[in-house]
């Protein structure tokens, strides 16, 4: 539809979705961690704010509540931990190259077409403004999958699972205009405490294979000569 | 035809028809023996000559090895009463035989096959090579000629729709002089059966020990005395058994449907012409074969099995009876 | 409503108080004890539902179907906590966990109960979702409890997958909420409610549902380890400690397996007028078959007797699946019952290789020999179980796999043909991995161990009774589930 | 009077039994006596009160069914007895009572080794369980799991001595095809219940499946009792697991649990397909002849006296299909007398089979008790250390051979008498099939008998060919009179084959309706099954002839003075002294027909001349041609699958993400 007909704030939502979907590309590029940190807090912004300005338009309160957790959580909390966490784990300086940058990029390109291709009849009989944007939310789950299957780093894993998160946020905001609240305060609290868990697992993996390169923990393959395993019960 | 006309001529008939077999049995060897000599220009011995030895094994003392278990000495009396009573139940003089209905004509080739059965335990029983040798080739050529055998009395049976010997007898006797395919198959397959089943040359030579290709005598080789006689003279009346089997089977004109004394002599003579005319075949052909390697016998046996299996068939195909 | 609240929060109250307690000794034998509680406020909250129907209250709602699982849940966990208290002890002494770490296992133990017991008696699918979540973040941490490189590996797998996968999970329920919010008046207040979605359910938009159910279908197949979303499994439930293979396998993955179901019945519902009215069956029926025949192949030549029965799992969790998808009442009933004897035997036989790996200390195959000779109750244990597992009778399993047989036949006889393959496939797996362990001499120097076989005995004897006489209770009770699923009673 | 109800008492009281032995048997982890005046006592009693049931069953020709509140709800268990199960009830018991007096002296000797008695005891009374509740189901899930009981019972009892490798993968393909079997035979029911929607089997008679389900049913039938019943090519398990486990066992295996399998088939076929087609008889009628020739060729080759005994019994059981396939062809073109003929000759061949392998595996074990051996080339000479089980063994030996007057030819004697009414058939294609049929059992009676001479004659006569051998001693009281029981059966049996025929033919009536009235006709004495002038045969006047012509001649020729009785050295050609390494072995006595027969056999032969040592495994070409292969096709299989298993959890991501497009795919 033509975005002129719509009130400016619904043009707004729509641009800031649309820069949400640029970070997700962003941080399916972005091979230095710090930076990839940063782009995700700039794309928990975004949602964020997205959700006050569909709470604005709509005008149901919760919505505020929700983009405030969601400040917190995305923007504050978790960057600060990551950022923790890589200078612990002294990985400031390293860099996690794509094998097919070119590649992953294209299939990140086709997935948005792919999404837009399966949310359409979904959004077709929605009539809100914002409908379009369940298309772009999709799209960023979805790349944020993609970057987890790309990405060999742990700490860049977890980024794609934050950026998942922040697109089914977004998804939710932007469809429904949010969840019920306690569902909302469930799903924030799930994701704190993954968060934390991932952080120990970075200390326990960086402990056991003294890197955080994940293609390295796959001695639990299962060869067809023999399982090579340790003995513990 | 009932069997309980008057019990005592049935009686009599029953006893008297395997007992006469019994009697004319050596006679028979020795007239084989006495037409092959003539056949190579011997004189050969006196037709009593089989009589002779028997009496002789009779009154001789009997060597038993120390090896042998009790069924070493049990196995001739049971060898040779198996053989008698399937003589027994063979219509030779008159088809008023009431043992044809205890036991039919399968039955006389399982009574047979008792025989056989005791006969190799006793050849193994002594422990001895000779013995194992003869009694691994016995079971050998059984094995095949069995159920040729078989074969030949399922052919005639299905002709006849009956496997009781008298009945197969009347049968052919009703129908009087037909060709029939089957019946021709079934004779040739027969006189092969009998040829190995009564260790005759090709198959067995009777005349010899200590020839590696002996059979039957390898069996017999721990025998002596009365033991020795018996199996003997069992083995001279199967030999008679089939020859009489051949007759009642293939060529039963001459003999009596009762018990008058007219029929009945011309049954014995019709039946002493005919086994004499058999003997004489076999000498002949005995003389011009020659003995076969052991493991040519079971192609001889597979072609007899084969005739028997055509004769069925062609029984089935060329004379359907439904 | 007192008896949920009862079976529900006590093992809340049990994580926190566990997580407080210090000594070990005592952690064990409280954690028994309110695993005992829990099972009662079960049964009582059982006996109410069979009384008067559903109990509902604000977002919980307890019915045939999930009392049903609420009951099993707590019966297995509290046959895994007699089981437990002893071995873990042994892990303890053995150095391989310290005392935090038990600290913790009890803990999370009863935390895992929790958010298992919420799932089930939750009626808002977005609490559903929280609880689910919350049972990996509960479980991930022991899995990696022995802090050995390949269980960590395997935990780092376990809370990968299983993450993306609940998201997935979380992006259908947004779906789900979307399609309420056209269906439902009141969509803020219990748009996600359950029951007040199925009540309305055929006015939900078709296609956002059928959408809807390929994320919740993909993101709770990943929990119940469907192929090819079951990575996580194999891996998890060998290196955790066998406790909680036990659980993994007999309660997590029958929970999110009912999650799918509830999802399933909403979007038959709402799709009943489309133009694919049986899309979920026919999906559901595909995962299912693709598992089984995928895992059935999986059981051969292992070599790690843990990986070996966590294959088994995926196979029989594929059988149900199928016999969901089949749908109808019969196939329902089976794959109900399947669950039931499957979840009994399977942590029965997680328990006896918590033995069987104590006897030889070690879990690979071809090391733990003669098991008859060293300790005949372990042995013959491990036997009759991997017998029942594999469909003989008199064991339920085996009526519960004639019943499902039986549908199949009726709805889609050449299905049968491969369902007939794939068991006989698995059994051969098994017996040819098992048969070797328990039979022949035992190998020098090792002893028997200080086992407890009660839970063994107790769950493969209620297995034994469910196979000779499915009591009429018991029957009339997956009855009442079969008709809240499939529509319609089947006795 | 209606003696129905007493008789399904009486079989449930056998069941009691048999549990109650069961139970009993796990008191053996403690007081191992137990085993023997408690648990085979036990399974004494539920022989008997089984073959009482039976007697009863087929005097009264009744049939009582009843439920059992156990089972599913909407399913209880049906039970029932009808003349069918009653003539294998009789057969369980019949030999089920002298294995029991058997057990406790053939057990003792377990006392002090390590394999755990409790086992033995507690799955010998399931298995028995088993197949009582087989023979007594009236519903195909009843008839499943005592059926799966029977095969996983004896399984265990298969592995009791575990720790002998090769018993230990016998056991394994004997449980595997076992279960495909039960998987098959569950199939088979699915399609019969399809129709009348009940599992039922008063249902399933009621509502016979159409032509083409029906056949489709028979063939699942065939595979799965055929599997159990050790028909071709599925009857390798049978040699391996039948001599793997102890020898009663095996008799019970071989003599009672094949013919369980021989009812289930007859159940579903006769009763529970609605009408024959004839197409299924020629289908029995091939399988059954070639399983019994190929059967009976490797009995022949066998050195191991019990893998000998159970290729035996795959000869016998292809024989008893081959009457089966008979009786069938003569029912599907309406000729019921003649298919009651056929039915008969199947069934007294399933008792005579049941009485001689029970009597030969009771006679194994003795042999292996006695002289803790069982290889026939190092036994021998057994006639004179053991003379009582080595008479009982010659008795079985002569009826395994079809020999008259011995019960083994009544059966073969009737199977000849149905085969030779072809004649009556319309189609000419059959009355050539089944008169080759009958050469092929011929054949094979005349093989069975060479195979049996080479079993008694190289293990009891000669000369011991080892010095533990040499050694051997006779068995117990208890055993002999086991021995001495089946052989009064076998007499039974024998000589009055009037009496059996008469009490079989309820059996005929209720599934071919038409019974052999004729069989009597001429008094007890003469048995025709047909027409006296058609076909007769008389046992007792034969046996009478046979003892009085034998015990005159041994009086008329006993030893006197001038012909005494001397024992001396074996004469052989007066060679010197023959020892006992000279003796034809078991391997050798059977060369020739190997040598004949060669293209059967996978040989794996080699002579070493310089230590004259002689080395021969005969071998089932089938193993290579079909068992071999499936394996290392599955296990192909299951390496890819493990290779799909990388370990990398970013492939496993990628399936996960590549499984979400695709069902949005499809959905879209």
């Amino acid at each position: 539809m033509n975005p002129a007909a719509l009130p400016l704030l619904d043009q707004t939502v729509l641009v800031l979705a649309a820069m949400a979907l640029f970070t997700a590309f962003a941080l399916l590029a972005q091979t230095r961690l710090t930076a990839a940190i940063h782009t995700f807090a700039w794309q928990g912004a975004l949602v964020a704010a997205v959700a006050a300005l569909t709470g604005r338009a709509t005008g149901d309160a919760h919505l505020y509540v929700s983009a405030l957790i969601t400040l917190t959580l995305k923007v504050a909390l978790i960057p600060w931990m990551l950022h923790r966490l890589v200078r612990r784990l002294s990985l400031e300086r390293q860099a996690d190259p794509l094998q097919h940058p070119a590649l992953t990029l294209l299939a990140g390109a086709g997935i948005v077409v792919f999404s837009d291709w399966v949310a359409a009849p979904v959004a077709h009989f929605d009539t809100s403004a914002t409908r379009n944007v369940i298309a772009i939310s999709l799209a960023i789950v979805l790349l944020g999958m993609l970057m987890m299957v790309v990405r060999r780093q742990a700490v860049a894993q977890v980024l794609g699972f934050m950026a998942m998160e922040n697109g089914l946020f977004l998804a939710a905001v932007a469809s429904t205009h949010g969840m019920p609240l306690v569902v909302e305060l469930g799903v924030a609290f799930d994701v704190l405490v993954a968060m934390v868990l991932f952080g120990v697992f970075f200390l326990q993996i960086k402990n056991s294979i003294d890197s955080l390169d994940i293609d390295r923990l796959s001695q639990l393959a299962e060869p067809v000569e023999d399982d090579a395993r340790g003995d513990a019960p | 035809m009932d069997h309980f006309l008057n019990p005592l001529a049935h009686a009599l008939s029953a006893l008297l028809q395997p007992l006469l077999l019994l009697a004319a049995a050596p006679l028979l060897v020795a007239w084989i023996r006495r037409v092959k000599a003539r056949l190579q220009n011997r004189r050969g011995a006196p037709l009593l000559q089989p009589y002779r030895d028997l009496r002789k094994l009779f009154a001789k003392e009997a060597v038993v090895a120390r090896t042998a278990s009790p069924l070493f000495r049990a196995a001739p009396y049971l060898v040779f009463a198996a053989t008698l009573v399937a003589a027994g139940t063979l219509p030779l003089l008159s088809l008023r035989l009431p043992s044809t209905a205890v036991a039919d004509a399968i039955a006389l080739i399982g009574l047979l096959g008792l025989a056989r059965f005791l006969l190799v335990l006793a050849g193994l029983d002594a422990g001895t090579p000779f013995g194992g040798m003869g009694a691994s080739r016995e079971m050998l050529v059984s094995t095949f000629a069995e159920p040729a055998l078989l074969l030949v009395v399922f052919t005639l049976a299905m002709t006849a729709h009956s496997t009781n010997l008298a009945s197969m007898v009347q049968t052919t006797l009703n129908a009087g002089l037909v060709l029939r395919p089957s019946y021709l198959f079934a004779l040739a397959a027969l006189l092969l059966v009998a040829i190995a089943e009564c260790g005759r040359i090709p198959v067995d030579n009777p005349a010899t020990h200590l020839e590696l290709t002996m059979i039957h005598e390898g069996m017999l080789l721990e025998y002596s005395g009365r033991h020795l006689a018996l199996m003997e003279w069992a083995a001279q009346l199967k030999l008679a058994l089939f020859a009489a089997l051949i007759v009642d089977l293939f060529l039963p004109w001459g003999i009596a449907a009762g018990f008058a004394p007219g029929a009945l002599a011309r049954a014995a003579l019709a039946l002493a012409l005919k086994l004499g005319v058999l003997g004489a075949l076999l000498a002949l052909a005995e003389t011009v074969l020659a003995k076969m390697r052991l493991f040519r016998v079971p192609g001889f046996l597979n072609l007899a099995f084969l005739l028997a299996l055509l004769g069925l068939l062609s029984h089935v195909i060329l004379e359907a009876a439904t | 409503m007192n008896a949920l609240l009862l079976t529900v929060f006590t093992p809340l109250a049990g994580m926190l108080l566990l997580g407080t307690l210090r000594s070990a000794r005592v952690a064990g034998w409280l954690n028994l004890a309110l695993c005992a509680l829990s099972l009662a406020g079960a049964l009582w909250l059982a006996a109410d539902v069979l009384a008067h129907g559903a109990v509902a209250g604000d977002s919980f709602r307890v019915d045939a179907l999930s009392v049903y699982l609420v009951v099993l849940t707590a019966f297995v966990g509290l046959t895994t906590a007699i089981f437990s208290r002893p071995y873990m002890r042994y892990v303890h002494e053995e150095k391989r966990v310290s005392r935090g770490g038990l600290r913790l296992y009890h803990s999370m133990y009863q935390g895992f109960l929790f958010t298992m017991l919420l799932a089930l008696t939750t009626d808002n699918l977005g609490i559903l979702w929280v609880a689910v979540e919350g049972a990996t973040l509960a479980t991930v941490l022991l899995v990696s409890l022995y802090r050995t490189p390949a269980a960590i590996e395997a935990a780092w797998k376990y809370f990968i997958l299983c993450g993306v996968g609940i998201a997935q999970a979380l992006f259908g329920t947004v779906a789900l909420y979307f399609a309420a919010q056209h269906a439902l008046p009141d969509a803020a207040a219990n748009g996600l409610s359950w029951s007040a979605l199925y009540a309305v359910a055929p006015r939900l938009e078709p296609r956002v549902m059928s959408v809807a159910f390929v994320f919740l279908l993909v993101g709770y197949g990943t929990k119940v380890g469907l192929v090819p979303l079951h990575s996580w499994l194999p891996d998890a439930h060998s290196e955790g400690p066998t406790p909680m293979s036990a659980v993994l396998s007999g309660l997590l993955l029958n929970v999110a397996l009912y999650a799918v179901v509830r999802m399933k019945m909403l979007t038959d519902a709402a799709l009943a007028h489309s133009a694919t009215p049986a899309l979920a069956g026919h999906l559901l029926m595909g995962f299912g078959l693709v598992s089984f025949l995928v895992a059935a192949i999986s059981l051969q030549r292992r070599r790690d007797i843990k990986r070996l029965f966590s294959y088994s799992s995926i196979e029989h969790m594929g059988l149900m699946t199928f016999g969901f998808g089949v749908g109808g009442p019969l196939a329902t009933f089976a794959a109900l019952l399947h669950m039931l004897v499957h979840a009994l035997t399977k942590s029965a036989i997680f328990i006896t290789v918590g033995h069987a790996t104590h006897i030889s200390r070690s879990q690979r195959i071809e090391r733990i020999r003669g098991l008859i000779r060293t300790q005949p109750a372990v042995g013959w244990g491990l036997l009759i179980g991997v017998a029942a597992i594999a469909g003989f009778p008199p064991f339920g399993i085996f009526t519960s796999e004639f019943l499902l047989l039986s549908a199949t036949m009726q709805a889609w006889p050449w299905l049968t043909i491969p369902l007939m393959v794939g068991l006989v496939v698995a059994f051969a797996g098994l017996f040819r991995a098992v048969q070797p362990m328990v039979f022949g001499a035992a190998p020098p120097g090792q002893y028997p161990v200080r086992a407890n076989m009660l839970p063994v005995i107790l769950q493969l004897a209620l297995v034994l009774l469910l196979g000779i006489a499915l009591p009429g209770l018991l029957a009339h009770w997956l009855d009442q589930a079969t008709q809240l699923i499939s529509g319609r009673h089947l006795l | 009077m209606n003696t129905g109800p007493l008789a399904l008492s009486l079989a449930g009281a056998a069941v009691v039994a048999a549990l109650a032995s069961a139970a009993s048997g796990l008191l053996a982890t403690r007081w191992p006596r137990t085993l023997s005046w408690l648990a085979f006592p036990l399974l004494a009693l539920c022989g008997a009160a089984a073959l009482a049931a039976g007697l009863l069953a087929l005097a009264g020709a009744s049939t009582t069914t009843a439920i059992l509140p156990l089972g599913l709800p909407w399913l209880p268990w049906h039970v029932r007895l009808d003349p069918l199960s009653g003539v294998f009830l009789l057969i369980l018991g019949v030999v089920l009572v002298p294995v029991a007096i058997y057990g406790p002296g053939y057990t003792r000797v377990f006392r002090n080794g390590r394999d755990s008695l409790a086992a033995l005891g507690v799955f010998s009374g399931l298995f028995v369980t088993g197949m009582l509740g087989v023979l007594l189901a009236d519903d195909a899930f009843l008839f499943m799991v005592a059926w799966e009981l029977m095969s996983l019972a004896s399984y265990f009892l298969v592995t009791f001595q575990h720790e002998v490798a090769e018993y230990r993968r016998a056991a394994f393909l004997y449980l595997l095809m076992a279960h495909i079997a039960g998987l098959a035979i569950l199939l088979a029911f699915g399609v019969l219940a399809a129709r009348g929607g009940s599992f039922a089997f008063a249902v399933m008679r009621s509502h016979p499946p159409d032509a083409l389900w029906a056949s489709v049913a028979f063939a699942l039938a065939l595979l799965g009792f055929g599997t159990k019943a050790g028909l071709l090519p599925l009857h390798l398990w049978l040699p391996e697991a039948h001599p793997a486990a102890p020898s009663h066992i095996s008799a019970l295996m071989s003599a009672v649990m094949l013919k369980v399998a021989v009812y289930g088939f007859i159940r579903v076929v006769f009763e529970l397909l609605g009408p024959p087609q004839w197409g299924w008889g020629v289908t029995l009628v091939l399988v059954g002849a070639v399983t019994a020739v190929v059967g009976v060729l490797f009995a022949l080759q066998q050195t191991d006296l019990k893998r000998l005994l159970a290729y035996s019994s795959v000869e016998n059981l292809g024989i008893v299909f081959l009457a089966l396939g008979l009786a069938l062809i003569f029912l599907g073109s309406g000729h019921p007398a003649l298919a009651a003929l056929a039915l008969m000759a199947a069934l007294y061949q399933a008792l005579n089979h049941a009485l001689l392998k029970g009597l030969l595996f009771l006679g194994a074990g003795a042999v292996l008790h006695g002289a803790h051996e069982r290889n026939l080339d190092r036994l021998g000479g057994l006639q004179r250390r053991m003379p009582r089980t080595g008479l009982c063994f010659l008795i079985g030996c002569m009826g395994m051979a079809a020999l008259p007057p011995l019960n083994g030819f009544v059966s073969e004697w009737l199977t000849f008498q149905a085969a030779l009414q072809a004649w009556q058939l319309g189609s000419g294609l059959l009355r050539i099939l089944v008169p080759v049929a009958a050469a092929a059992l011929a054949l094979t009676a005349a093989l069975g008998a060479a195979a049996f001479v080479r079993a008694y004659g190289s293990a009891f006569l000669g000369r011991a060919r080892t010095r533990h051998v040499r050694r051997a001693h006779e068995v117990g009281a208890g055993m002999r009179l086991a021995q001495a029981l089946l052989v009064a059966a076998c007499a039974a049996a024998a000589l009055l084959p009037t009496t059996v025929v008469g009490l079989f033919a309820s059996v005929t009536r209720q599934l071919t309706g038409a019974g052999l009235d004729q069989a009597g006709s001429r008094g007890w004495l003469w048995l025709t099954p047909i027409a006296p002038n058609v076909a007769s045969y008389a046992p007792v006047p034969i046996l009478l002839v046979l003892a009085l012509l034998g015990g005159s001649l041994v009086w008329a020729l006993r030893p006197s003075r001038q012909a005494p009785v001397r024992r001396a050295d074996p004469w052989d050609c007066g060679y010197a002294p023959p020892t006992p390494r000279m003796q034809y072995s078991a391997a050798g006595f059977a060369q020739p027909i190997r040598r004949v027969f060669a293209m059967v056999y996978a040989l794996d032969e080699d002579t070493d001349a310089a230590t004259a040592t002689h080395r021969l495994l005969v071998r089932d070409r089938l193993w290579g041609w079909l068992y071999a292969p499936l394996g290392a096709g599955l296990d192909r299989v299951a390496d890819f699958a493990r290779r799909a298993q990388t370990g990398h959890v970013r492939r496993y991501l990628s399936w996960s993400l590549i499984t979400l497009l695709v069902l949005l795919w499809i959905i879209s």
